[in-house]
């Protein structure tokens, strides 16, 4: 059963295009998207996510979903500390990279937690529509704890006024959370006459954009080589443990299977456009050649392929045990 | 023709230090720049560029305090953590007041 | 009532997208649709606009539109008349600059037509398919009589063959009529298989579209402080007073409610996309600062959110006097 | 009939945005998609195109096409032979621009063969689903065999490694090879969900594309004219003889009166994407004036409005025959 | 090997100037040029770019006699209208025959 | 501030180029390049770009030893058959050691 899920998610045009991105690249071939339409595909899978989750929680009562924000908050505040001490067990990095790595995998990943949807809905499984506001909830204070804990090992002070401005209005941010209020305010008849666009498309247009992620990713391949075991443990390690914790958190707030699922993808997963944008400029110090290759050059693929169903399998399990 | 001597620098970084750049810059004293969009490699290559736009070509044309400003200021504040390039060529402008 | 109707366009996806632009501005995101995108869309909505129109007029007879055209013809004339005079009331501007202005509110826009159609629709009223027609009949008529308006302000001759042919040749020109004759040859027939991408996903890219305006529109505000209260007073008065006239042209001409109303707000919109390119290349003593400021910061958005629902309003009155 | 036919292809929207993309240029109009855009489209259609053949590919046997696979092969070889043959006869072309054309005509456009979906789709004619695994089994071979008769007129070796690793991981190559495995691997379940993006938008973003085509085809008009009578004749004439062999060899194989007009269609189209890269790359010496004239500037347009409907015509003629 | 001397000519426009700049250069004597999208500031700064693509740069090697005439024209027909800039340096070919 | 001599390198080729010139430049000597997407035309203009997205304009920085081995390479494997062009100008850097 477990096993056809995961197949059944292998095959997925999604997976499948991510895989051929990989293979592109393995074969060095010079496929590519043009940067302005790589941009072009974020804003719309952003804004489109965020529309969505917007007019959901226009259809949300306050009643239902003030225990899961309560419950994202404290995983967007924990998984982050929790990576850091992780990592201070399994690698020899400094506090500088600790802290950057911590703030990507406190973040979250747009694509995963997309992958995911699209899973579940696949296996019509329902999930509620407030997910994509825990979305939203947990993209920032993960990053902004690890900012902290990396600072401490720096030998200068760290202008938080302006990072915290890069971080709030980096246009991830402002896609998301501007589409989640614009979804509220339009609600269920204004949406109507765009969700050709952003509701039937989806799927479609992320085809399209995992080709590219495949490509990118594929292009950290060498690195991972030269991460270390111990960073590569963690970061296929990490998202299981953290992910469990998000599908507990989920169902102890009161969240459905399909929910609480949700919930653990997007505490596992970890961010690869807000977060290395903010680190890049908060903390220069910091390797990209590190927190990219854990969070986009492994965590990412395993999460897509692995994470996915064993968390979504996991949170049935937990329903079954009458969580 | 009235030509007056001016320098080129070429300032090429991570797209993601474009609004900052701009910044600085023109707090230095440059009074205008023009950017392309640009990807490469070069001895650091250690980037984030995949991701977020690449790198950006950044031109000013400046006399040469404000030069001397401008490598002074990268030196201090962006060669160090940032991948970053520049270069420096002389120049010959027309309408020296603008530069 | 009317208040009703205000609201239902303040919060349809479109008009909050261009919200969340001007927003995203004001809080110095560096949110920007890659300009290859902005073309590409442009294109996008300028072809389609055409080709629906064309598929629309092959289905109109000639007795229907012959009037109506003849009225577009001379509100295209007359409007930048009029402009040209009320510049001279109510702002200092020399001839050069009130020609410039002139050229764009003689011109039409695009969004805000389609903004036009998009609000009719969801209130379930009529709109003659011939409007395009209409549309592309009044992009160039105005801006040539601004031109020539101008011109009489300039100290040199002005090569009338050369801008003539940049006006016709232009971009959005050759879009829009070639969109027009291509939709009148292929018909209802040949327009069902392109409707999928050209009609059901309209309004999710004006959506799009229009955030990017939105932060187009943002960067002119700091310019509207030094516009002076006289052009503010006439980019936010004068589309009323020409979009009456509209209105009025439209119902003496035979059409209906929609109709009549989206011939109004065409008078009453300002060109920002086929208007600025010609008068900077045939008129560059003008300055941009004033003739895009008034037409796309300040009449664009005012439209939107004021102008069109007025117009709509002044329209079933006037039907309801038997006109 | 024929007449009725080919006049309904010439009044379908992809044909006529080709037609308004070369009067765009003959007006002299600055109408151009952006080269991102382009790139972005041509990525969509063959990977979708790809996609599709390999959903179909998955629901056909290996009995009915295994017949066909080996006349497509044949026809790879054979065609670019016979080029070569025809080229030598009606042009004073040197080897080396005889093999770069021949590389031309034996490989396949994408676009023509999807134009010639469209038509057959219009008039409800069955297509064989497997038709793009022939397409994609055409797009190389040809392109090998004419390098390899252009090189025997250079006076240098050729890197055949090299050329060859070029040719197959080219990007067209790597999105119509792996489409198909993408579609074959997801099947009709898995595609459900990308079918609107994939398929109901297909002929839309064709029509865009071809906008663009006809923009870069009308660009080389100018050429036409220093190509010589014969190479123009070559282009025009060259597309019905092996056209028509491709129509026979589809019946001869097995396939119905769809599928053997695509495999004429194929064989008479000529390669503007993967070709002119490769000959580019591989055969430097040999002039893009040429082969690009040839194969964009006439046998395109000639096969979009006049090959397409012949050989579907001929294709049914040989059915009634019985063949 | 055989360098020769030549001027590089770099101007900075409205995006929209682009097919007449493209036609008054080479009818100046230009033999080829490079166009480039970008984007900037300066002093002037009184733009229509926002809604048509930016600026464009456009660099053309020339020869002396060239340069000089290409300024002089940008000096009478651009300068005074247009958001233009424009810089000159010295740069070295091989095939001196093509610029 | 410590200036060094250095040579820019600017070549404008064909997009398609691109992999391949990365690779000859590489292996000539040069630490690092840096590529802009471009169009234009020259006195060849016998090209294939119109489909294959344009002329790329790849700029190297490089001591006199690389840029006379790369222009000698560029005349014998570039110039006799793609469209291409080339020219050198002086430059200054600090930090030489990347150059
Ligand atoms: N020698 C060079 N010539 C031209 N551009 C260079 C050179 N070295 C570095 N660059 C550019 O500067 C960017 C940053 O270099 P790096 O800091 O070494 O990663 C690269 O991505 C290149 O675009
Ligand atoms: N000092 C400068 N250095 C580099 N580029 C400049 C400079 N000044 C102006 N520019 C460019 O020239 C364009 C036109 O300048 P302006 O006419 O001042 O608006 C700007 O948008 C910049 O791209
Ligand atoms: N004089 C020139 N100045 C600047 N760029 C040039 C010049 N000549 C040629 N180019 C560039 O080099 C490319 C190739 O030139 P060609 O080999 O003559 O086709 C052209 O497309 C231009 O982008
Ligand atoms: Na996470
Ligand atoms: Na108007
Ligand atoms: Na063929």
């Amino acid at each position: 059963m477990l096993w056809e899920v995961a197949l059944q998610n292998l095959t997925s045009p999604p997976v499948l295009a991510f895989a051929l991105g990989l293979l592109a690249v393995l074969i060095k071939s010079d496929l590519r998207l043009p940067e302005a339409v790589y941009q072009a595909l974020s804003i719309y899978l952003l804004l489109g996510i965020g529309i969505k989750g917007g007019v959901a929680l226009s259809q949300s009562s306050f009643d239902e979903i003030w225990l899961p924000i309560i419950g994202a908050l404290i995983l967007g505040i924990l998984t982050p500390l929790l990576a850091f001490k992780g990592l201070g067990f399994m690698t020899k990095l400094d506090a500088v990279n600790r802290g950057a790595v911590a703030a990507h995998y406190g973040s979250t990943s747009l694509v995963t937690f997309t992958a995911a949807l699209i899973f579940l809905e696949a296996q019509k499984i329902f999930v509620e529509g407030y997910v994509t506001t825990l979305l939203a909830i947990l993209e920032i204070p993960g990053i902004i704890v690890g900012l902290m804990l990396a600072s401490k090992g720096l030998g200068r002070s760290v202008n938080w006024g302006e990072s915290l401005r890069e971080v709030l209005t980096a246009r991830s941010i402002v896609l998301l959370a501007g589409g989640l209020v614009l979804g509220v305010v339009t609600g269920v008849n204004g949406y109507e006459r765009i969700e050709p666009f952003f509701g039937t498309m989806f799927t479609g247009v992320l085809t399209l954009f995992l080709l590219e992620m495949g490509i990118v990713a594929g292009r950290r391949i060498p690195d991972i080589k030269s991460a270390g075991i111990g960073l590569v443990g963690f970061s296929l390690g990490f998202p299981l443990l953290a992910g469990s914790l998000g599908v507990l958190t989920g169902h102890l707030t009161g969240m459905g299977i399909g929910g609480s699922a949700v919930l653990g993808v997007l505490t596992a997963s970890a961010s690869y456009i807000a977060a290395p944008a903010a680190v890049r400029l908060a903390l220069p110090e910091a390797s990209p050649g590190i927190y990219l290759t854990a969070s986009l050059g492994i965590t990412f693929p395993f999460n897509l392929i692995v994470g996915i169903p064993l968390l979504v399998s996991l949170s049935g399990l937990l329903e079954g045990l009458g969580l | 023709m009235n030509l007056k001597q001016r320098k080129l620098v070429t300032i090429v970084a991570e797209a993601a230090l474009e609004q900052r750049l701009v910044r600085d810059l023109t707090t230095l004293g440059a009074k205008g720049y023009t950017i392309t969009s640009a990807h490469g490699a070069g001895p650091r290559n250690q980037r984030n560029g995949d991701l977020e736009g690449g790198n950006i070509k950044v031109e000013i044309v400046v006399n040469n305090e404000v030069m001397g400003k401008v490598l002074e200021f990268l030196e201090t504040n962006y060669f160090p953590h940032y991948a970053c390039s520049c270069w420096v060529s002389a120049v010959e402008v027309l309408r020296d007041e603008r530069y």
